[in-house]
């Protein structure tokens, strides 16, 4: 049924299709970011009650939408991997599981800088802060268990396996600690919420997902091909690759 | 002295006794008249143990297993370490991480402190194991130049020796019930 | 072949050698770090998130956190030198073997404690400690991790030769850590109430110093007893 | 513009140092990540070069003996 898909299944033809996106998503990436952050920051309308700590909006969005789409990205790769048996997916579950936790641990920082003139304390026990920790926790433990196996085949398939069950939890983990955070509401914490977005604010918004997005791809591609390249270092291509400089 | 008997005789628990690792039920050992339970230090200082486990760290390199194992013993480990590796048949492996190489590999990294020693009394616990014929020859070369010295060897092998050293004393240990 | 007998030359190459092996595997210096940071988030989980709450119980969670991911460390001191043999060549060196202990219980700790004092400031943001008590956790942890990688590494040199060792250590280990604990966390109450705390300090210090004289000889005999 | 000078903007109302810090340390991360892995690339290419490199050792010494 994907019959597409088998050429890729060689690891030259990969890593060629790899050669081949890297430069449009570095381009995409450069143009979104410069446009999104100068938009962010200097062009969008200060908000009323935040004023310009608000701004501060167009990195956290962004990287904690990514660090929950990079997980499930690493999960479906993990799903192609150990379904279709497709090595390269593998390869790609490891490749993104590094970018995806840079993406938490970006969500986290500005989280905590955002709350702390909100709130007057860097960190607080709010609902989305804490799952997003708890994604953190998840991201290093599929990345601490690929690096404690010798043999890198194994450890790709138990990598996949780790990153599929931490799929399936992410829901649940974010529906208790919604409820958790219910469930003490009597602390002084006010709910983490953003009211509803008005254009002027939703278009660098936008603009800044693509340019994480992209970001992250770009990083992606780049690491899909130094583990091909790390996976097939014995085979004759990668070495003309040397010679070829 | 070879220690000769079938498995399970106690050859190897007799040469841990006699290295010092475990403690004997009654009697003991002596190194030049005083009890080495006593003055251990200066016993270690003239011993060699090579046992079953070769005493090499399957993460570091050869190069770095042999570089330590000179400084807990007190030699300089600054010397040139690559002839000595090539002449053993290491050569092209000197920086690799030993859990790469294969067990004879990996028994020639730790033999390799024959050359490297000025202890008088070598303890080897079954030296060949796992050798190929040039080593083999390669390590008898190793121990008649030790006994010229005025060396002493104690170890247990199930190869023919007698051939190789004429002066070769061997004791068998049989089962006591 | 002249031998030279520096036991600072000994020293260095035994700390050496286990500082590269951690950073070589980098997993051993960051795992019990991220199990002190999991077990810190879980305990506002279990109790609720509210400050104050929080603030009192920080000293107790970020001990016996302290505690837990020693442990977790300590069976690697001598697992890997016992299955391969360098422990052997290490006895039957020509040097004492407490100075061989002291350097690997030394190196040890530098893998695990102190990642751990360097990261106090990040629990007690997640804990919201206040700053007094910050420092005095600080000082505590300062002169607390060593203690219990001493203290540990007996543990760990009598249960090494066994093969689930692990639990049974964690049972000779912990009662020992008793003392460490109380003091400790005495130590940051009493900061946490701006009253002087050098006395506690002092008694952690003192502790110190009798684990580091006499703690290398218990751990020397005890691999000597796991060798044989 | 939003802000009528570049101190304004600096100040960013009185949170600059919020805002910076964040914006600060997501570029900081963003660039670590992205050079790591460019230099993952480099140490790879290396560590492959230095095989081949370490074949040829071994080639050699077996001519030699054989010679």
């Amino acid at each position: 049924m994907w019959k597409w898909l088998h050429p890729y299944a060689k690891a030259d033809r990969a890593y060629q299709l790899c050669n081949t996106l890297l430069p449009y998503f570095a381009v995409i990436t450069v143009v979104c970011m410069v446009v999104g952050w100068v938009w962010g920051l200097a062009y969008a309308p200060a908000d009323y009650q935040q004023k310009d700590s608000y701004r501060i909006i167009f990195i956290h969005v962004p990287s904690a939408i990514l660090s929950m789409g990079a997980y499930s990205s690493m999960a479906i790769a993990a799903i192609v991997a150990l379904v279709w048996q497709l090595r390269n997916a593998e390869l790609a579950v490891i490749a993104i599981a590094p970018v995806g936790a840079c993406a938490t641990a970006i969500a986290l920082i500005t989280g905590a800088a955002w709350g702390k003139p909100m709130w007057g304390a860097w960190w607080v026990w709010d609902a989305r802060l804490t799952s997003e920790l708890i994604l953190l926790f998840l991201y290093l433990g599929v990345l601490s268990l690929y690096h404690a196996f010798e043999d890198k085949k194994a450890a790709g398939r138990a990598a996949s396996i780790l990153a599929i069950v931490g799929v399936i939890n992410l829901p649940i983990i974010h529906f208790s600690v919604e409820w958790w955070n219910t469930l003490h509401q009597g602390a002084s914490i006010t709910k983490f919420n953003t009211e509803a977005i008005d254009p002027s604010m939703f278009w660098p918004l936008m603009v800044n997902i693509v340019a994480f997005a992209a970001f992250v791809g770009t990083v992606t591609l780049i690491r899909l091909k130094n583990e091909i390249l790390q996976r097939e270092k014995h085979r004759p291509w990668v070495r003309q690759l040397i010679k070829r400089g | 002295m070879q220690l000769a008997g079938p498995n399970g005789a106690g050859k190897t628990s007799l040469l841990r006794i006699i290295a010092g690792f475990a403690s004997p039920d009654e009697g003991d050992i002596f190194w030049r008249e005083n009890s080495i339970t006593k003055s251990y230090d200066e016993f270690a200082r003239e011993l060699l143990f090579i046992g079953h486990k070769t005493g090499v760290n399957a993460q570091l390199t050869a190069l770095e297993n042999v570089r330590f194992w000179l400084q807990i013993q007190g030699y300089n480990n600054e010397q040139d370490l690559y002839p000595l590796l090539a002449n053993i048949g290491l050569v092209g492996l000197e920086d690799v991480p030993v859990r790469t190489l294969s067990a004879g590999q990996q028994r020639r990294v730790a033999l390799l402190r024959l050359w490297l020693n000025d202890a008088k009394l070598w303890i080897l616990d079954e030296p060949f194991t796992a050798l190929d014929k040039s080593g083999v020859a390669f390590l008898q070369d190793r121990f008649t130049s030790h006994l010229e010295n005025g060396g002493a060897i104690l170890l247990t092998t199930h190869q023919d020796l007698t051939t190789h050293f004429n002066d070769l004393q061997t004791v068998t240990l049989e089962y006591r019930h | 072949m002249l031998r030279k007998h520096s036991y600072l030359q000994l020293f260095t190459a035994v700390c050496k050698k286990d500082l590269q092996l951690a950073f070589r595997q980098r997993a051993e210096i960051v795992n019990p770090l991220l199990f002190f940071l999991i077990v810190i988030t879980l305990f506002p989980l279990a109790i609720g998130p509210e400050p104050g709450l929080l603030a009192r119980m920080a000293p107790g969670i970020i001990w016996v956190a302290a505690l837990l991911s020693t442990m977790l460390g300590l069976d690697k001191i001598f697992r890997d030198d016992f299955h391969d043999g360098s422990l052997e060549q290490l006895i039957a060196s020509s040097y004492p073997l407490p100075l061989t202990v002291l350097a690997k219980v030394c190196a040890h700790w530098v893998i695990t404690g102190l990642p751990l004092v360097l990261m106090t400031p990040l629990f007690a943001l997640l804990l919201n400690l206040d700053s007094q008590s910050l420092v005095a956790t600080v000082f505590t942890l300062l002169l607390g991790t060593p203690l219990l990688s001493f203290i540990g590494a007996i543990g760990a040199g009598l249960t090494v030769g066994l093969q689930k060792g692990g639990i049974l250590m964690s049972l000779l280990v912990l009662p020992l850590y008793i003392p460490v604990l109380i003091f400790a966390t005495s130590a940051i109450d009493t900061s946490s109430m701006s009253l002087d705390y050098s006395g506690q300090l002092a008694i952690l210090g003192a502790m110190l110093v009798v684990a580091v004289m006499s703690a290398p000889i218990a751990i020397s005999s005890a691999l000597k007893v796991s060798v044989s | 513009m939003q802000f009528d000078s570049f101190s304004d903007f600096i100040a960013m109302g009185g949170y600059g140092f919020y805002v910076w810090l964040s914006f600060g340390t997501c570029a900081l991360i963003l660039l670590g990540i992205l050079l790591s892995s460019l230099n993952d690339t480099k140490r790879i290419l290396a560590s492959v070069k230095q095989q081949a490199d370490r074949e040829q050792r071994i080639k050699q010494a077996k001519q030699e003996q054989k010679s």
